[in-house]
Formats: C-alpha cells, structure tokens, sequence
C-alpha cells in the first residue's frame, strides 16, 4: 500500500469477525489513515486485494463534513435522507446534540463538530466501522457516549477498525502496524513500478 | 495479439529508453538535413509568387508548424487513450513532453501567420475560423500544461490530463465547426495533399514545402522523444529521492 | 440523490452561498460595461447580446469552483463518494448550480438587456439562447471543476480549463442572441445549442464521475 | 514583512497559485470577447480598451479571493495578527498580488491588444494605464478580501463589495485607454489614475487591517 | 467572556506565575478556545481585562497553518524570519522533522502536521504559550517531544497554559473551568446590553 509513489505498509491482512473490534497503532505517518482508507475503497492498494465490499463500510476520518452554514439538524437530516435513515433522533440522542441542533456549522466548537461527524454513524446502517482517531477533541462524556454506541454496533452483529494514538474508546485487541511497516526504499505507482 | 504485446515493450521504460538513445541521433540528422534542404531550396531556388510576391516564402515555416502543431494534439490525445487504457507510464509522460511542443509550434505557427498577413491581409490578426480555431489550440495546450504543473501527484496528474486531453479534443473539433459556421475566413483552404486529395498550389512551391514538411516532422519527434526522455530521468530522481526519507 | 440536491440548493441560497452573488456579479459586469466602452446607444447595442453572454458566462464560471472543492476539503466528498454513485451526485450538484446560475441568469438577462440598450424583440431569443445554453455552461464546468479539485483555491486553473470548452457554447448563444437583436432567423444556432447541452448533460456527469474518483484516489 | 513578501510570492509562483492562472485568465477573456460580439474589425477596435481593462480587472479579482481566505482557513492569519501587525502584513499581501497579477498584465496587455484590432499608437498608454492603474485594483481589492474573510468561500461576495470600488479606477483607466487608441492627450485622466492608485496604496492597508482585526474576532 | 452573543465563562481569573504551567480542562463547548483567544488577544473578553500583553503570548491553536504547496523546511523557514530566529535547527530537532523536511504540506498526515504546528514554538520566543489541545494526533513518541520541548521552556522561566482533555503532556496544576459557567440566559454583547 502505497502513497505519492512512497510504499508504506505491506503484508497487512485484516480480517474482522463480526461482533468484534479491532485498534491500530503505529507511529504518526505509519500509514494508518491511508489504510483504513484503501479499506473504506477510497484508496486503491498498490498490491493485494480487498476480499469485503466496500459497500459495507462506514468510514469516519480527519475530515468533519461540517457545512459552515448549515445547522447541526440540516447537516444530519441530509445524511439520513442518504442512507435511507427515517430520522435524525438516534444521532442526536447519540451524543445529545439536541441543545445544539439548531447552531450553525460555523459556531461549533472542535470537540462539537467531532460529536456532529460521528453522530453520522447512528444513521448509516453498515457491517464494518472504519474510525480514524475518533476520540480526538471528544470530552469525557463524549467518550463515553462514543463507546456506548460502538458496543451497541458490535453486540448488532457489526465490527468495527479503531485507530488511535491513546487508549481505545471501548476495550479490544490491539494490533500495532509497526511490524508490516515496507523497508524503504521499495516504490510504487504506475511511475515508480516502471523503473524496477 | 502476440505483435501487440511485443510493441508495448517498446514503451517499458528502460526499454524506452535504451531504443530512443539509439534513435535519436538519426532522427535529429534526417530532421536538420531535410530542413536545410527544403528552407534552401525553398528560399534560394524558387522564385516569387505572383500575387505573394517573396513573402510566399513564409509559407516553408508556415505550414510545416501549422501541421505539427495539429499532429502535437492528435499525439497528446493518443498517448492519454494509450495511458488510460494500458496504463503504459511512458505514454502519460509522451503525452506531457508533446504540449510544450506542439505549443510552440503552434506559436511559430501564429507568428509566422501573423507576419504574413500584415502583407498580404494588411492586418496582423483576423477572426478568421481557422486562425480562431489555431488560437483556441494554443489555449488547450495551456491549460493542459497548466494542470499538469498543478498537481504534485503523477499518477494523478497522468490522469486527470488524459481524461482533460480526451474531452478537450471532442470540443477542439466542435469549436472548429463552431467557428466555421460563425464568420466565413479570408484564410485558404488546405492545400497539401496528405490533407486533402488534389492540391491548389504548383509543385514549384510544393516539392521544396514537402520536404520541410517532413523534415519538421523529424524534428517534431526528435523533440518529443527529448522532452520525454528528460521526463523518464526526472521521475527516477524523485523516486531516488523518495528512497531516502519515507 | 434528491436529498443532495435539495441540501446543494439550500447550501447555494444561505449566506455566503453562490445563489445571490452570482446574479449580483451578473449584474455588475453589466452596469460596468457602459464604463467601459463609452455610453453610445449605437456601440453599446451592438454589443449588448455579446456582454450578457460573455457576462452570464463568467458568472456561472465562477460559482463553479464551489461546486466539489468545498465538499473535497472537508471530507463531504469522500462521504458522498461512499454513499451513493458519483455519477449521480455529479448530476444533482451540477443540476443544482444549474437551477441557482442559469437557470436565473436566463430570466435576469432581458431586463437588464435594457440597460445595455438591447432591442425589445431581441429581449426572447436571449432568453432562450441563456436558458437553453446554460445547461451546457453548468455540466462542462462540473467536469473542469472535478478536474481541479485536487488542487485548493483552483478557480483560476479552473477557469483556464473551462474557457475554452466554453467556446461553442458561447459561439451559438451568443449568435442567436445577435441575429435575435436583428430581427434575423434564429433557429439553427438555437437547435444546434440545445443539442450541445442535451450532449453535455448527457455525457459530462460520466467524466466529472471519472476525474473525482482518480482525484480521491 | 519582507518574508512576508516572499513567502507570498513564491505561494503565487507556486503550482496553483495565482500567478499564471490570472495571466491565461486574462487571455482567455480576451480571447472569448470577439465570439461573443462578433468579429468585425470596426466594433472590436471600439470596445477594445474596455475590454482588456475589464478583462485586467475580473483577472485581478479572481486572484485576490486568495488573498486573506486561504490564511484563514488554515489558522496562518492568526499567526500573522500576532507576529506582526497587520497593517504591514495587509501592505506585504497586497504588493506581492500586485507583482503577479497587476505588474504583467500591463505587459501582457499591448501585444492582446493586436487579438482586439487595437490601434498600435494606442498601446503604449494601454501600458501606462494598466501599470498605474492595476497598484489600485490590487490594494481597493486587499480590503475587500478582508471584508469577506468571515464569509468562507467568498469569492463572489468579495467581487460584489469590490466591483463599485472600482469603477472610478475603471473609468479613469478605460478614458486613457480610449483617448491613447484614438490618438488623442490622455496626460489629464493618466494623472488622476495614479493619484487615485497612490491614495488607496497609502490609505487601504490601515481600512484592510481594521477589517480583518474584527473578522477574527 | 461571550462568543456569539452566548454567554460562557465569567469571572475566571488566571495567574500563571513564570516557570509554571496550568491545564485547563472542560466539557465540550464549555468556552476553552475561546478563553485562550482571548488571552492571546484575538478575541475581546465581553467584560474584564488582560494584566498581561498578548504581545507576549505564543498561541498554538486547532489551525496548523500548513501550507499545501510549501515543504516543511520552507513553512519553517518563513516563521523563522518571522519571529528573527536564526534558523529552523531547533525546531526540527524539537519534533524530529528532518526526514520530512522536504515534503509538501499537502503530503502530510494528520500528526506530521500536528508537528509542524507545534516546532513552530521552538521558534519563538515568547515567554506565555497557550496550547489548545497540542496531543491531538500525536503519537507516544510526539507527546514525549512534547513534554521535553514545553519542560524547556518552562525551565527556561516561561510558563503556559495548556487546553486538554486526556492528560496533559507534563504534570502540572489542573484548572476545571466547570466552576466558572455562566449560568444560561445571561446574554452578552454591545446589543444584549442595550436591551435594558
Ligand atoms: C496568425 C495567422 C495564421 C494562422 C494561425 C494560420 C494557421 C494556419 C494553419 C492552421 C494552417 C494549416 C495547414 C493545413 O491545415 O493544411 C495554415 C496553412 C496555410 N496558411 Fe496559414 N495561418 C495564418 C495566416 C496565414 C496568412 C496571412 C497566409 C497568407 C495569406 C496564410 C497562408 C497559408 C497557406 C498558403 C497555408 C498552406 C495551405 C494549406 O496547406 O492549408 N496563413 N495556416
Ligand atoms: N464563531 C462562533 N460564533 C458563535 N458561537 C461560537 C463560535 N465559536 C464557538 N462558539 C460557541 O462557543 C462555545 C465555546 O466554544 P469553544 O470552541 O471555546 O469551546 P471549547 O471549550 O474549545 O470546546 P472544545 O473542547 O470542543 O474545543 C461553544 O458552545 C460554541 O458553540
Ligand atoms: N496525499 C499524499 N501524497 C503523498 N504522500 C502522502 C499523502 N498523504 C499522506 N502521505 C504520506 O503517507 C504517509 C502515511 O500517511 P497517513 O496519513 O496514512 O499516516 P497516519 O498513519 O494516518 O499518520 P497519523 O498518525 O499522523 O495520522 C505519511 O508519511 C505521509 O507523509
Ligand atoms: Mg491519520
Ligand atoms: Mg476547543
């Protein structure tokens, strides 16, 4: 697995059964986030394949989807109108958002737009969670919150990949990258590969 | 199939590399030689057009860079299929060598234009369809250099350019017929053979004009192979650089 | 789908968002021009049906770089990506900016055809030559924008793309609207731009689809 | 303020930076103006001035959105409000949009005047015009951009707030533009242009920076 | 102090006396980035005043200030010249960026950001630093840079004020703003006064 022709992980093989969890660890800029990305299909591997449907997943990385203008409300009732949710209540109540569901985007505050991003999770029904350091600006409460509805997915059947750098938010096996870490040197990308 | 697959060696690159290393010198001697030749010949052993008088000369510079500068984009849109489709990491950066050259070939081409109508048009600049259409031929060559120096990724960059050099000729062609349709041009129709059928001017200016013609074309290749090659050393060093720091 | 649509339409109508202010630079440029070119009736409408186009052109061009740019940065667009077919969120965002740009422009452009001493009979071929042509406008500036969106701010490069695929459209509309202030027969650049567009609509959500996913990649 | 000034310039020199996107802006619009209003040479010399100076300021304006935004977005703003003041820092932004955009397109603007059937004595005040009338556009615009610095994305409000600013510049460099094509004296309107520029270069920094000190708050 | 016309936090009062550091922690959305803003003067407080001159204050925020286009070295550089440092040594040793220096903003992940925002404090030196969540997305080896980096300075005689919600990076006095909410329903701002 690659990126900008730097090779980073190589040898990975996950396999997730349902019902459990599983935390990745490794240094900053091991490669973590463009794992769970190739996971989530948003990455194509430099090699190896994905044997699940990326269909399945849900994936919830830096990136917050916050619209400025937008209210906390309007921003979930789009994304329950995507996938199919019938309302935004499991969201809010989630993460109790409603004193804050009608702010703008714009006036959250770090640890707000955290919860709004992961609240997206309560409306998608997928199998596997892809969370890319969720736990990050989230509060005590928040925590807590975030753990509560990761092992109410897990006891639904579901199975979820957490990447952090503390502690996971609900107990689980840890797997640490450092040891699919590619030597360096090894390159790829249609442009490196053709350079053998 | 098995020709096929025997022609796609040629575009690995250090295969690439090794046969354009041997080419080159010949087609930078076949491509000066033919030059010389026909400008010679053209400038020194022809006489003056009746009605261009001695500016007819032009048109040995004129129209060789003209054509080149079309063949430039039908190179860049065949090397975007190629990379699309094979994925073959020469043709992307074929594709990236040709626009500067076919830019500047396109500018000679206006240039050169743009002199020879001060006389014979009495203005340097008419909105004539196939002048109109030779400038928005530059414009695409620009913006497809732009992308491709915005775009740090390669991979990407190859990409987002084949599919911008694809799209872009569908409308290079509609823009043409765009242009016919909105001002009728005082510009001649084409004349030279390989274009259309029959042709419109005497071989006395014809035969040295082809030899030109060719000669450019020589060139034309030659540069690009250059540029391409200077492409390949290019990626090697950011790969080599890439080595040391992950 | 609809649900994108509805959320990209509200996102263009709130503050800040492309709806307003495209129509308001529309109309800028157009009371900018008489400074420009000098106040004479005779020169001005002469060129009057070319500056509208020219003017609703640059318009739609530069609510464009909204269009995925501001999705792609805050992780909207990876969302979306996994959500639904990229096709058809290029579609709906490209349908929306359509319904808040040209759509508009369409009808804005005759009134203010009068400040550019526009002929009366002029003023219905102009709008049919906006209202049929922006599709086009809208659709190939999706594909440009899906092509920038790798690069943040893009609007110039943006545009450098753009412009030139514009150049038919810009060609037919602006010919109908001319031959239309001259009470001149319009239908044949009129047909020939609603098949541009329709060919746009038709084809661009495909490649648009195509750039972003490379680009996300 | 001096590094200030470079780190700017080579941001806009830099792959998408502004630098020579506003110059194939510039082209493009120029390029564009004669499918929209025709080909003919006598209408085209008219509108010629306006024209490449209505083109000059649209170009200058696309870039200035990235004036202040990109910093804002990214939290360097802050940064800078606390390492210098931001007078200098509004003063350092805005002469290094000036050097990439208003500088060369006063170069660039003679030889696209030919593409216009511009008269060739008018060149040379074209020239003049646009180098001493752009200094303006650059600076009128650095408050606007700082105005919209609140407003995420906002390009568009941005040109809206800008565009009136503009016009006495506009008029004042369209006049030179036109009396220099028609051979006339253009000493008195080049005069005013550069009072007028030299004004908003003394006097814009102080209004940007007020502006920018309430936006983050 | 107010954000918003929202009332938030009142009657905190702070004193960091030199060589020491405070952490302050609160719910989400309590009013901790917008208390460091204030003190770094970016904000003005609804009522009260600042002892202190923000002159002197260093502020790392939720902003990295990474350029897309700029490599490491030359972000550095350019807040070197900035601040008059001498050179971008310090900082890269501070985070170990050397290996990246030459890298695109573009191309950083999460924690090498984090990172490259904080070794810009080894540039500066300004005796009050306010850090507003620095642990996020740093890895165990980040945070221990960290905590050698602020321990300098504050051995140094400097001081600082640190916003988290895990532990903070060295042991230090903790601040609950809790305490200091302002009950709901105050309002705040020049309009909010003028309704009575
Ligand atoms: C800036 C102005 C001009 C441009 C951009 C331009 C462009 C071209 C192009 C694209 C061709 C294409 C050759 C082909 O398709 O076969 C061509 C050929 C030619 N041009 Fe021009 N041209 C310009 C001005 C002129 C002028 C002023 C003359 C002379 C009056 C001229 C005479 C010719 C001739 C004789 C040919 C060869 C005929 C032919 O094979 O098509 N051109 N020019
Ligand atoms: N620009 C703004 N306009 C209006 N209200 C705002 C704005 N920014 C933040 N707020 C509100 O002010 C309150 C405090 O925001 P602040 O960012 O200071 O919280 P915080 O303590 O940093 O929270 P976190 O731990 O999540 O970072 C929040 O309730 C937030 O909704
Ligand atoms: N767009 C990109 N182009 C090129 N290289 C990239 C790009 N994004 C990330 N990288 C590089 O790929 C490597 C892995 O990045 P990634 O974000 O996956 O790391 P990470 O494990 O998530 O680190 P962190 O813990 O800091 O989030 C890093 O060295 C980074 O420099
Ligand atoms: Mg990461
Ligand atoms: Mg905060």
């Amino acid at each position: 697995m690659a990126r900008g022709g730097r090779r980073l992980l190589s040898g990975v093989s996950l396999a997730v059964t349902r019902g459990t969890a599983l935390s990745l660890h490794g240094r900053n800029g091991l490669g973590k986030t463009s794992l769970l990305r190739v996971l989530a299909g948003l990455l194509d591997p430099a090699e190896g394949r994905l044997i699940h449907d990326p269909e399945k997943t849900a994936y919830a990385g830096h990136g917050d989807a916050i619209k400025a203008s937008l209210t906390v409300a309007e921003m979930l009732g789009f994304w329950a109108d995507l996938y199919g949710a019938a309302s935004i209540e499991p969201a809010l109540l989630a993460f109790d958002l409603d004193a804050i569901a009608g702010r703008r985007g714009e006036a959250l505050s770090a640890g707000q737009r955290r919860r709004c991003a992961l609240a997206r999770l309560a409306l998608v029904n997928r199998p596997i969670w892809l969370l890319d350091e969720p736990t990050a600006a989230l509060d005590q409460a928040g925590q807590a919150e975030l753990c509560a509805l990761l092992s109410g997915h897990l006891n639904a059947g579901g199975s979820a990949l957490l990447v952090t750098h503390g502690a996971p938010p609900i107990d689980c096996p840890r797997l640490d990258l450092e040891a699919f870490r590619a030597t360096p040197g090894e390159e790829a990308g249609a442009f490196a590969e053709a350079l053998e | 199939m098995h020709a096929m697959g025997s022609i796609w060696e040629y575009a690995n690159p250090r295969k690439f590399m090794g046969w354009t290393g041997h080419a080159l010198p010949w087609l930078w001697a076949i491509g000066l030689g033919l030059c010389a030749l026909g400008l010679v010949w053209g400038f020194f052993f022809t006489g003056d057009d009746f009605r261009m008088g001695s500016t007819v000369k032009i048109i040995y510079i004129h129209v060789p860079a003209a054509l080149m500068a079309i063949n430039g984009y039908f190179l860049m849109f065949a090397a975007a299929l190629i990379w699309l489709i094979r994925r073959q990491p020469v043709s992307a950066l074929v594709g990236r060598a040709a626009a500067p050259v076919g830019l500047v070939m396109t500018l000679i081409g206006l240039v050169t234009g743009a002199i020879w109508g001060q006389p014979m048009w009495g203005t340097w600049w008419a909105w004539d369809p196939r002048l109109t259409s030779f400038l928005i031929l530059a414009l695409f060559y620009l913006g497809y250099i732009a992308l491709w120096e915005a775009i740090s990724d390669q991979d990407l960059a190859g990409d987002l350019t084949a599919m911008l050099a694809i799209v872009g000729s569908v409308f290079a062609v509609l823009s043409r017929y765009a242009a016919r349709f909105w001002n009728q041009g005082l510009h001649q129709g084409t004349s030279v053979p390989v274009v259309t059928g029959g042709r419109t001017i005497d071989d006395y200016f014809f035969w040295p004009l082809a030899i030109t013609m060719v000669g450019f074309f020589f060139l034309f290749v030659a540069l690009v192979l250059v540029r391409a090659r200077t492409e390949v050393r290019a990626r090697r060093l950011s790969v080599l650089q890439a080595r040391q720091a992950i | 789908m609809k649900a994108l649509l509805i959320r990209d339409l509200r996102l263009a109508l709130r503050s800040g968002g492309g709806f307003g202010l495209g129509l308001a630079f529309y109309l800028m440029v157009v009371v900018l021009t008489p400074f420009a070119i000098g106040p004479g009736r005779a020169g001005l409408t002469s060129v009057a049906p070319g500056i509208l186009w020219l003017a609703a052109l640059l318009a739609a061009l530069l609510t464009l770089e909204r269009l995925f740019a501001l999705d792609a940065e805050d992780g909207s667009l990876e969302q979306l990506a996994m959500a639904m077919p990229l096709e058809a969120a290029v579609f709906a965002k490209a349908l929306a900016h359509w319904l808040t740009s040209g759509a508009v422009l369409a009808a804005l452009g005759p009134p203010l055809g009068v400040l550019l001493a526009l002929p009366l009979e002029g003023a219905l071929p102009l709008f049919w030559a906006l209202l049929l042509g922006s599709p086009a406008l809208s659709f190939i500036g999706a594909f440009g924008a899906a092509l920038t969106v790798a690069v943040r701010r893009g609007g110039l490069l943006l545009s450098l793309l753009v412009l030139p695929l514009y150049v038919p459209t810009l060609i037919f509309g602006a010919e109908v609207a001319r031959r239309g202030a001259q009470g001149l027969d319009y239908q044949a650049p009129l047909a020939l731009l609603a098949a541009l567009s329709l060919g746009c609509v038709a084809a661009m959500p495909f490649a648009a689809a195509a750039a972003l996913r490379a680009g996300l990649r």
